[in-house]
């Protein structure tokens, strides 16, 4: 065997806190270890060199990359074996950099840290043996899951790409939360029409089947071959896709979960949406008096909300504007935090509106007392650092979002995570604001977390994208890490068929031992662990693989 | 949808046009990505982290970045742009611009050597001017394309002909541009790397540079070689470490410690070969040591160089006896290798009556003796012959050794003299005469010694062989002049009898012959060069005979054939255009003399005559010169000289191709505010106040620091952040908020707390915009981990004591306050990039009123021009998150362009 | 619960009545030359014996792999022996489909270690309490009731044996019986084992009660619910590897020896944690005598204990570790 | 064990990829701290957890070990950590008949809960650090 180890500094990263010059020397006495390097950024291209050329020269067989969490550059170095012709899965990465040099201040502690990491690897990796990387057939059609604007957008861009399109919504009509929107930022388009254009182009597709008043109620299978059953008003249905878009928006923060804006128990106190829908039903004298409240529902710790909803400035601001138009001689006043006037023309908006004469006070309410005359207001003013108690005819909540009622239900039907604040959870909230943790599955909209219309109109389309260029090709590559049996071994208990999650394990009766249904093996290792003679085992993961890497771990090796 | 291929032009190659360009390649388009400069990456690979979540930046997008070098549909072309676009059915045809860099980037194999001997220091746009890179450079480590490219903005202003003329090829004009740059060491250097004997020939050389420098065409040629000896007096020779050196195993031996020989034996040592070296002579240095006055060259200097070659590991032998037939044979047996340079060592006699009287000495044989340590006076009455540089030492020397009278015969004219003009003017100077035109015909002696010298005058006849018009004797002018000592120095003579054992091949007057090319002699494995080959010369061609020797003999010892160099080019003047262009652009500067000791105190001892520069003076002579007037690359070589590969090529020319696209994502990225017309942040004025994006790299480890926060070399403790700067402001012409700036700044707050524990931090804002995932949650720990948020935009930051004062109105309280500050950060808003405004008009693009372009309401990639779609801050301020969003609905839009575009 | 009264000899009458059929074979106790045996009997009895008083192996043992279909099985064996069939059925070890189980009341044993003399029936009712000579399996025993099987032979206070069915396979196994089934009386000899205080011991006493062991596994081989056709113990993971043990001298400093004994019991006894019976046949094998049921049966019965699970109970409870409740366990989390 | 240890604690973790592992990347980019002597296996799923590994990994001289996953119902691979539950549990109760039941833990902790993963580890280390220096 012939094992490359390579030690990255992450520039300061690793460096920092650990000593990767002491590390690289002492590697190399170890047998097997044939080439033993530390290098500033092993993932930059110099770095990427020195590792072929290594294997090109030495005939590595084992290549150890000690560097940041194995999560990150992952295909990169895998990339760098294949091109080498060493098969990818000969490839073991060392975290010293998120589970070393970062969470700890001790040079000499950390080093010694990173030592023991990377001998785990060094001993892991060992009893690695090539994987094969199989092809199978993907379904190039998909299943978009919620119907307001990131749903439409992504089902019209796949429908387009000539993907068969299922899109599924639970209300009796397309177009979401926009559908209600009188104007929508910063285009100013009434939501209706938005929507309404999309809703009609996307009806007139051949490849799109539309499922309103209808519920995903199960889903199983596997990247690029799932299964979904629908539950329409004219009966369950199963359909057959390769990927979904889930895209099923957000719920607006209910502001009667805060008894103390007395939302629901006086007719004077409304959301920014309520304000639309009554257009000219309001009942307001000459003159009126509006209050609009910011921030209802976010930043709010107090019911567990840290988090800024993102849009609610911008609508505050126009429920302050569409006041202003209609009656001219009113008086409004804006209550906020920090006005985050941040979309496209949104500071300009909001200087604007000052202009027009509402008046925006930075304070704290801290009581809400509707009475015959009018609702008052009581607060503080952060700026000035006074109490006032002012009396409005109108008090708008510009309230926030929360996370889709159904976000729980639907990440455990799909397997993604959630955040904390019980929205989806991105791949990597940067550069895969899209991925989840599931093949095959990809988020949109304001369902990851609060968006205005324009950005979950974009969030649909790349999410879209995202899930076509995985499925145009009409085939994907499986994961190589699932479980396999040695029939020598097995005693045919059938342990592992009864525990199997997946029901990927078939008993032979003429043999008396169990085999792997490998399209459907998740990988979980499950089984492995129930089997007491280890008859089956996870690829990658075997026991002589952890039980060497506890060894390491332990210096008992 | 049919099988034709479909192609995609991306413009630009930050993150959002990386994330455009892989989507679109993942749907199984041709991708064509521009990049405006040398590497992809854009602004986010500038930044040390990003926020929320506080991950390196480098960490998630050099992924990224190596992915599209490894993706197959991606054609990734760097310092290109488009000139010109035109529409061409439903796409388009677009001219594109690729600038030169200068480096076959088939050859460059990233390994920096280049940039580390580039003398043109300029100041690094990935570390927005915080910190160098040379004029050669890869911008960052993980560049991508990671290849070396030249920065060239114009062509050199003279031909640099002082390259072409030193023997050793001194790379004049980057040591001249070092030093008037004021990095005198790095100078010294570079002049090292091609000539073990800097000390030297700064002070002896007869500089063939400053004869054909251009400079002189207009004014005066540069000081070249004073300039050198400051290069050299500024550096202590004795810190330089002698470099690691894989030993080769092979001896080789080299025959006589001169010039030519100690060249000789310095490069070879440094080829890893043992190199012993055999002097007759007590000490090593061969005329440079015996011949050379101290006036003119320190001892002490010559063996600090010598020294330095001891160092390397070279044997000196001296006193061996080397130049007999036996120790020939027998150096040759013993050795894989020799180098015979035992130079000229013996004096012409003059063929005249009386030659032979006590007080009548050869030259050398007097500089010898004095340089031994002889310093008696030779006589009352000295006269020296002949007109070479040797006479002119021994008339000096002779001079300074207190004789009363002392003079010169030489038989042509002062035009003849082949003696440097600047020795025969400090001898005249020193109130030494000459007589020109005349000879020495006898001389007569009293008492056994010479007391007489009777001379013919003489006058120019025809040219000889060595183009000089040959003195003809006058008949009749004899004339006589007393004197009591008499010193010739009317040339040397080699001394090469002793080779025969060896069965080397001898030329006329006893030269060695060699092959010119190689310096190898008829005999295997035995090389000469120097005097003993060329007959008296200068030390620079002995040197540069040593140096070509031992290259021939580190090729032979590889088992190679030596080949000879191709010789460089002649210097070559200035061009008639050349010249005309120059003339108004270079203003008349005279050449800076080098202070000299006077002659009055000097005459008296030996006191080393040149004072040498001071620094000023020095950076003012050495900026005088042509080539380095030019910004950018000066196209001296030393990148040439030093590339393995030979990737180099000065002479690459800028490529105009066109090219068809069926769609253009244009994601042409942002420039940031200026914030120098705000006086009243001290921007540009006060040290200290630097830009969000400044700082940015100043935290950055691929940055200037490596990652440490430092400000003049100390940590600074306070800081003071400012939001909006250039952001929702009328004055700027600015009213858009930028979006970035609230959440940059604070990542900047928390990066200074992870660093540096006790520093005090504060921030100025009006509204803090924490709008996206996470950012909320990330400004609060900001704050609770010791952020002051002070609400209001200070009205001005002034200078205090040791640090700076900013004066806010904190408007939550209401109260002004004055915070002092080490460091204070602007957070400057975003402006549309520079190239925008081009790539609008050649594309016929709307803009809005800032100059982002303009783009549909709901669709917020589309531009007015169908076709052509806009990715991230192309159309106005966006985070990370927002731009690799909008490069997704960018690709997603274009993707169904050229979609529909190949159905229909 | 049907039961039948079985008078003397008429047990015996009805197996052999089966036996008389080809494919009837029954699995019981022969009375040897000194000492009781297990015995496969075909075609009739031959000096059967309802019970056995002195334990040398586990019956199940030589049931395990057996799959064959067409022979009918009457196991006639003691309560931890049929509970043993019962997990390797669930095991697929045995195929049930043809195998009626009859546990027998079993008064307890003695050890075959032991020298001296067989008891006899009248010492033998009260064995199980005679710490002295029983076996501490047997002393300690859970279950010495004929409950489990299909079947069960009981022997009342009054002395009377009586068979009771307790799944349709029983019924067939009572209708061999003459005479009317009837309601079984509800005072038995053999009564339900008492409920002890859970096993707690600490390292010290395990590490000096496995001192003695010298890695034979004869307790493994002789355990009827270790029936992995190839142990892990087999393979070289737990081998010693000297190389390695040197290695890491030189790199750490002295060591002690790997732990390879207790890892291998420690392992084991988790293995079986679920399926054992606490028969003894372990400790029964052990060269050493080191006391393994105490450390067996012990952990097993606390950790089935979890789970409300008891080993061998009925073939139709599912092994703990293949199911789960999702609401269930909250104290294990940390 | 028994063996005299001068050392801080050894602590070994099983962490599944989806849920804790993640979480501890987490914390490492958030420069979370805690104590260098928690070291983790990474395995896909805490199901994969075979109760050997803990039994060796203490007889090989770790000071405790932990088995997390994501929090029960959250299993990417749907059900695994029910089946961890039980199975850790019981060798919990196993670790508990030896007098030892504090050297092993199980706690869940998702891919978001970076803090909780530096919470439970640290607790569990000076835990174990408290046992140690108190004999």
């Amino acid at each position: 065997m012939k094992t490359g180890i390579f030690i990255c500094h992450c520039g300061h990263n690793i460096k920092h806190t650990v000593d990767v010059k002491r590390l690289s020397e002492y590697f190399k006495q170890y047998p097997h270890v044939t080439v033993s390097e530390d290098y500033p950024f092993v993932c930059s291209e110099p770095g990427q060199d020195m590792i072929t050329e290594s294997i090109e020269k030495h005939g590595l067989d084992r290549v150890i990359i000690a560097s940041c969490a194995p999560s990150l550059h992952g295909e990169l170095f895998k990339d760098l074996l294949r091109k080498k012709n060493v098969n990818p899965f000969l490839l073991r990465r060392v975290s010293i950099r998120e589970h070393c040099s970062w969470v700890g201040d001790d040079i000499e502690a950390n080093t010694e840290k990173a030592k023991r990491l990377i001998l785990s690897g060094l001993y892991g990796a060992a009893h690695y043996v090539p994987l094969e990387e199989k092809q199978v057939e993907v379904n190039k059609s998909a299943l978009v899951v919620g119907g307001g604007v990131s749903g439409l957008s992504a089902a019209l861009f796949l429908s387009k790409m000539g993907m068969d399109v299922f899109l599924v919504e639970s209300k009796a009509e397309l177009g979401g939360h926009v559908r209600e929107l009188k104007s929508v930022w910063p285009s100013r388009l009434p939501g209706a029409k938005i929507v309404e254009d999309m809703e009609k182009e996307l009806k007139g597709r051949p490849n799109v089947e539309i499922f309103t008043s209808t519920r995903l109620v199960n889903f199983e299978g596997f990247f690029g071959n799932y299964e979904a059953t629908l539950e329409t008003p004219s009966g369950e249905r199963k359909v057959t896709i390769g990927g979904v878009v889930v895209s099923i928006g957000f719920a607006p923060f209910d502001p009667g979960i805060k008894p103390e804006l007395c939302y629901g128990r006086d007719p004077r106190i409304v959301t920014t949406l309520d304000l639309e829908r009554a257009g000219d039903d309001l009942a307001l004298p000459e003159k009126p008096r509006v209050a609009v409240l910011h921030c209802i529902g976010s930043r709010d710790e107090q019911i567990g909300r840290s988090y800024c909803s993102r849009i609610c400035c911008i609508n505050a601001l126009r429920a302050a504007e569409a006041v202003k138009e209609r009656y001219s001689d009113s008086y409004v006043e804006s209550f906020y935090m920090d006005v985050r006037a941040h979309p496209r023309g949104g500071e300009e908006f909001f200087e604007d509106t000052q202009e027009k004469g509402v008046l925006f006070t930075r304070a704290n309410i801290g009581e809400i007392v509707p009475s015959p005359s009018g609702v008052l207001l009581r607060g503080e003013d952060t700026l000035f650092g006074e109490t006032f108690e002012r009396e409005f005819d109108l008090v708008v909540l510009s309230a926030g979002m929360s996370p889709p009622e159904t976000s729980k239900e639907m990440a455990s039907l799909f397997k993604i995570s959630l955040d904390k604040d019980r929205f989806f959870l991105e791949a990597h909230i940067k550069l895969r604001p899209f991925d989840t943790a599931v093949k095959g599955i990809f988020i949109a909209g304001s369902c990851s977390g609060p968006k205005d219309v324009e950005e979950s109109i974009n969030h649909g389309r790349a999410s879209a994208l995202k899930l076509y260029g995985f499925l145009n090709l009409g085939y994907a590559f499986v994961d190589p890490f699932i479980s396999i049996v040695d029939p020598k071994r097995c005693s045919g208990c059938r342990m592992c068929e009864q525990a199997c999650v997946a029901k990927a394990i078939k008993f032979d009766e003429q043999k008396r031992v169990v085999r792997v249904e490998e399209a459907a093996c998740m990988g979980c290792g499950l089984c492995n662990a129930t089997c007491p003679s280890s008859a089956i085992s996870l690829k990658g993961y075997v026991d002589s693989v952890i039980d060497d890497e506890i060894s390491a771990l332990l210096e008992a090796i | 949808m049919d099988e034709r291929e479909r192609q995609v032009l991306v413009v630009g190659g930050g993150i959002g046009g990386i994330t455009a360009a892989l989507e679109l390649a993942s749907c199984g388009i041709n991708v064509t990505m521009l990049e405006e400069g040398p590497s992809i990456g854009g602004r986010m690979i500038q930044l040390d982290k990003t926020f929320p979540t506080l991950d390196c930046s480098t960490c998630t997008l050099s992924p990224k970045m190596v992915e599209v070098a490894l993706q197959p549909k991606i054609d990734l072309l760097s310092w290109a742009k488009p000139v010109a676009v035109a529409k061409k059915g439903r796409g388009f045809s677009v001219t594109i611009l690729k600038k030169s860099r200068f480096v076959d980037m088939k050859k460059c194999t990233a390994c920096g050597v280049c940039s580390e001997g580039c003398p043109v220091v300029m100041k690094s746009e990935f570390n927005m001017g915080t910190g160098p890179r040379k004029a050669v450079y890869i911008p960052f480590p993980q560049a991508i394309p990671n290849k070396a490219s030249i920065d060239k903005r114009e062509e050199r202003l003279c031909n640099a002909a002082c390259m072409d003329a030193c023997p050793v090829g001194t790379n004049v004009p980057g040591y001249l541009k070092h030093i008037s740059e004021g990095r005198f060491a790095d100078a010294y250097r570079l002049i090292r790397a091609t000539n073990p004997f800097p000390s030297v020939c700064g002070r002896v050389c007869y500089a063939p540079c400053e004869r054909v420098c251009n400079r002189g065409e207009f004014d005066e040629p540069l000081a070249v070689r004073d300039l050198k000896r400051f290069a050299v007096d500024s550096f202590d020779i004795a810190c330089l470490e002698a470099p690691k050196v894989q030993r080769t195993g092979r001896k080789v031996a080299v025959i006589g410690a001169g010039p030519a020989g100690l060249a000789c034996a310095h490069d070879l040592a440094l080829e890893g070969h043992d190199v012993t070296v055999y002097e007759a002579l007590p000490e090593p240095g061969g005329m440079l040591r015996f011949a050379i006055p101290e006036y003119r060259l320190p001892k002490e200097e010559l063996k600090k160089e010598i020294d330095y070659i001891r160092k390397l590991g070279v044997d000196i032998r001296c006193g061996a006896e080397a130049g007999s037939a036996a120790a020939a044979g027998e150096i040759r047996g013993s050795h894989d290798a020799v180098f015979v340079a035992t130079g000229a060592p013996k004096g012409l006699p003059l063929g005249v009556d009386g030659e032979d009287l006590p007080g009548i000495v050869d030259g050398i044989r007097f500089l010898r003796g004095v340089n031994s340590g002889e310093h008696a006076s030779p006589g009352r009455q000295v006269a020296v012959i002949g007109g070479g540089n040797t006479a002119v030492d021994c008339a000096r020397t002779a001079k300074r050794l207190g004789s009363d009278s002392v003079r010169l015969v030489y038989r042509r004219t002062r035009e003849e003299m082949p003696a440097a003009a600047e020795e025969v003017e400090a001898l005249l100077h020193e109130g030494i005469e000459i007589d020109f035109l005349a000879a020495p015909v006898r001389f007569e002696g009293v008492g056994g010694k010479v007391a007489k010298m009777e001379c013919v005058r003489m006058e120019l006849g025809e040219p000889d062989e060595s183009g000089r018009r040959r003195p003809v004797p006058k008949a009749g002018s004899e004339f006589t002049v007393p004197v009591d000592c008499v010193i010739t120095a009317l040339g040397q003579a080699v001394e090469t009898s002793f080779l025969s054992s060896i069965g080397v091949a001898l030329g006329k007057g006893g030269v060695i012959a060699i092959d010119p090319a190689t310096g190898a002699t008829n005999v295997e494995g035995v090389f000469a060069g120097g005097d003993v080959v060329t007959g008296p010369a200068y030390v620079i061609d002995a040197i540069a005979a040593g140096k070509k020797a031992a290259r021939s003999i580190s090729a032979y010892l590889r088992g190679e054939v030596p080949a000879g160099e191709a010789r460089r080019g002649e210097p070559q003047k200035l061009s008639a255009e050349m010249h005309s262009a120059l003339t108004g652009r270079i203003a008349h500067e005279r050449r800076i003399a080098m202070p000299e000791e006077p002659v009055g105190e000097r005459v008296g001892d030996f006191r080393e005559v040149g004072l040498g520069y001071s620094p000023d003076a020095a950076m003012a002579e050495a900026g005088r010169c042509l080539a380095g007037k030019v910004e950018g690359c000066i196209e001296c070589g030393e990148c040439e000289r030093r590339c393995e590969v030979k990737a180099i090529d000065y002479r690459m020319k800028d490529e105009i191709v066109e090219m068809d696209f069926d769609g253009i994502v244009l994601a042409p990225g942002f420039d940031l505010y200026d914030p120098t017309e705000k006086r009243e942040l001290g921007y540009g004025t006060l040290p200290g106040v630097i830009t969000g994006i400044e700082f940015e790299r100043i935290c950055s480890v691929t940055g200037p620091t490596g990652g440490d926060i430092l400000l003049n070399g100390r940590q600074p403790k306070r800081f003071y952040f400012i939001q909006c700067v250039g952001s929702r402001d009328r004055q700027s012409g600015a009213r858009f908020c930028s979006r970035v700036c609230c959440m940059y700044t604070a990542k900047h707050a928390s990066i200074v707390r992870d660093r540096i524990k006790d520093a005090e931090i504060y921030v100025s804002y009006i509204d803090v915009r924490a709008y996206g995932k996470g950012y909320e949650e990330f400004y609060k720990t900001t704050q609770e981990n010791g952020t002051f948020y002070i609400r209001g935009i200070p009205g001005e930051v002034v200078k205090g004591k040791d640090c700076l004062v900013v004066r806010v109105e904190d408007m939550l309280s209401g109260e002004l306050r004055e915070i002092e500050a080490d460091l204070v950060i602007l957070a400057t808003g975003v402006r549309p990039h520079k190239g925008i405004e081009d790539l609008c008009g050649m594309m016929s693009l709307e803009r809005d009123e800032y100059g982002f372009i303009k783009v549909d309401a709901i669709a917020p990639s589309k531009t007015n021009v169908e076709g052509i779609f806009v990715c991230g801050m192309g159309s106005g301020p966006k985070d990370v998150p927002d731009t690799v969003a909008s490069g997704g609905e960018a690709a997603s839009r274009c993707m169904e362009y050229v979609s529909e575009g190949s159905t229909s | 619960m049907q039961a039948k009264r079985i008078t003397n000899g008429e047990l015996e009458g009805a197996l052999n009545k089966l036996l008389s059929e080809d494919q009837y074979l029954v699995m019981g106790f022969e009375k040897g030359s000194g000492n009781v045996y297990h015995r496969i009997f075909k075609e009739k009895l031959d000096n059967y014996a309802l019970t056995n008083p002195v334990f040398a192996t586990n019956g199940a043992l030589y049931l395990r792999r057996l799959f064959a279909k067409g022979a009918q099985i009457v196991l006639m064996l003691r309560p931890c022996e049929i509970r043993s069939y019962i997990e390797l059925a669930k095991l697929t070890q045995i195929e049930p489909a043809d195998i009626i189980a009859v546990s027998v009341d079993c008064f307890g044993t003695v050890s075959s270690k032991k020298e001296g003399d067989v008891p006899g029936a009248e010492e033998l009712k009260g064995l199980a309490k005679d710490a002295e000579k029983a076996r501490w399996a047997c002393a300690n025993c859970r279950e010495r009731r004929g409950v489990v099987g299909d079947a069960g032979i009981r022997l009342d206070a009054n002395g009377t044996y009586w068979a009771v069915s307790y799944t349709d396979k029983g019924k067939t196994f009572l209708s061999l019986i003459d005479g009317e089934a009837e309601e079984a009386p509800e005072q038995m000899e053999v009564g339900p084992g008492e409920v002890r205080a859970a096993f707690q011991v600490d390292m010290k006493e395990f590490a000096k009660d496995f001192s003695k062991c010298i890695m034979c596994m004869n307790c493994r081989d002789m355990c009827p619910v270790c029936y992995c056709v190839d142990c892990v113990f087999n393979g070289d993971e737990y081998l010693p590897k000297g190389d390695a043990l040197f290695n890491k001298v030189f790199r750490t400093g002295s060591t002690g020896m790997p732990r390879g004994k207790e890892l291998f019991h420690l392992i084991r006894m988790f293995h079986v944690s679920q399926t054992c019976v606490g028969c003894g046949a372990c400790e029964e094998a052990c060269p050493q005598g080191i006391p393994l049921t105490k450390y067996f049966k012990g952990v097993s019965e606390r950790l089935q204990g979890m789970f409300s699970y008891m080993s061998g109970r009925s073939l139709s409870e599912m092994i703990p570790y293949l199911t789960f409740v999702e609401d269930e366990l909250k104290d294990a989390e940390d | 064990m028994e063996e005299k240890m001068e050392k801080n604690p050894e602590i070994i973790g099983f962490a599944c990829s989806f849920c804790t592992f993640k979480a501890s990347e987490m914390a490492g980019s958030l420069r979370m701290k805690y104590p260098e002597g928690v070291k983790l296996i990474q395995v896909p799923c805490s199901s994969r957890v075979d109760p050997a590994f803990v039994i060796k990994a203490i007889f090989e001289g770790a000071d405790g070990v932990f088995v997390a996953g994501c929090h029960p119902g959250d299993c990417h691979f749907i059900k695994g950590n029910f089946y961890t539950r039980r199975k850790i549990a019981a060798l919990k109760e196993l670790f508990a008949a030896f007098g030892m039941k504090e050297k092993l833990r199980l706690f869940w902790v998702s891919a978001a809960e970076a803090r909780r993963f530096v919470e439970k580890v640290t607790e569990f280390y000076n835990d174990i650090k408290d046992r140690k220096n108190a004999g």
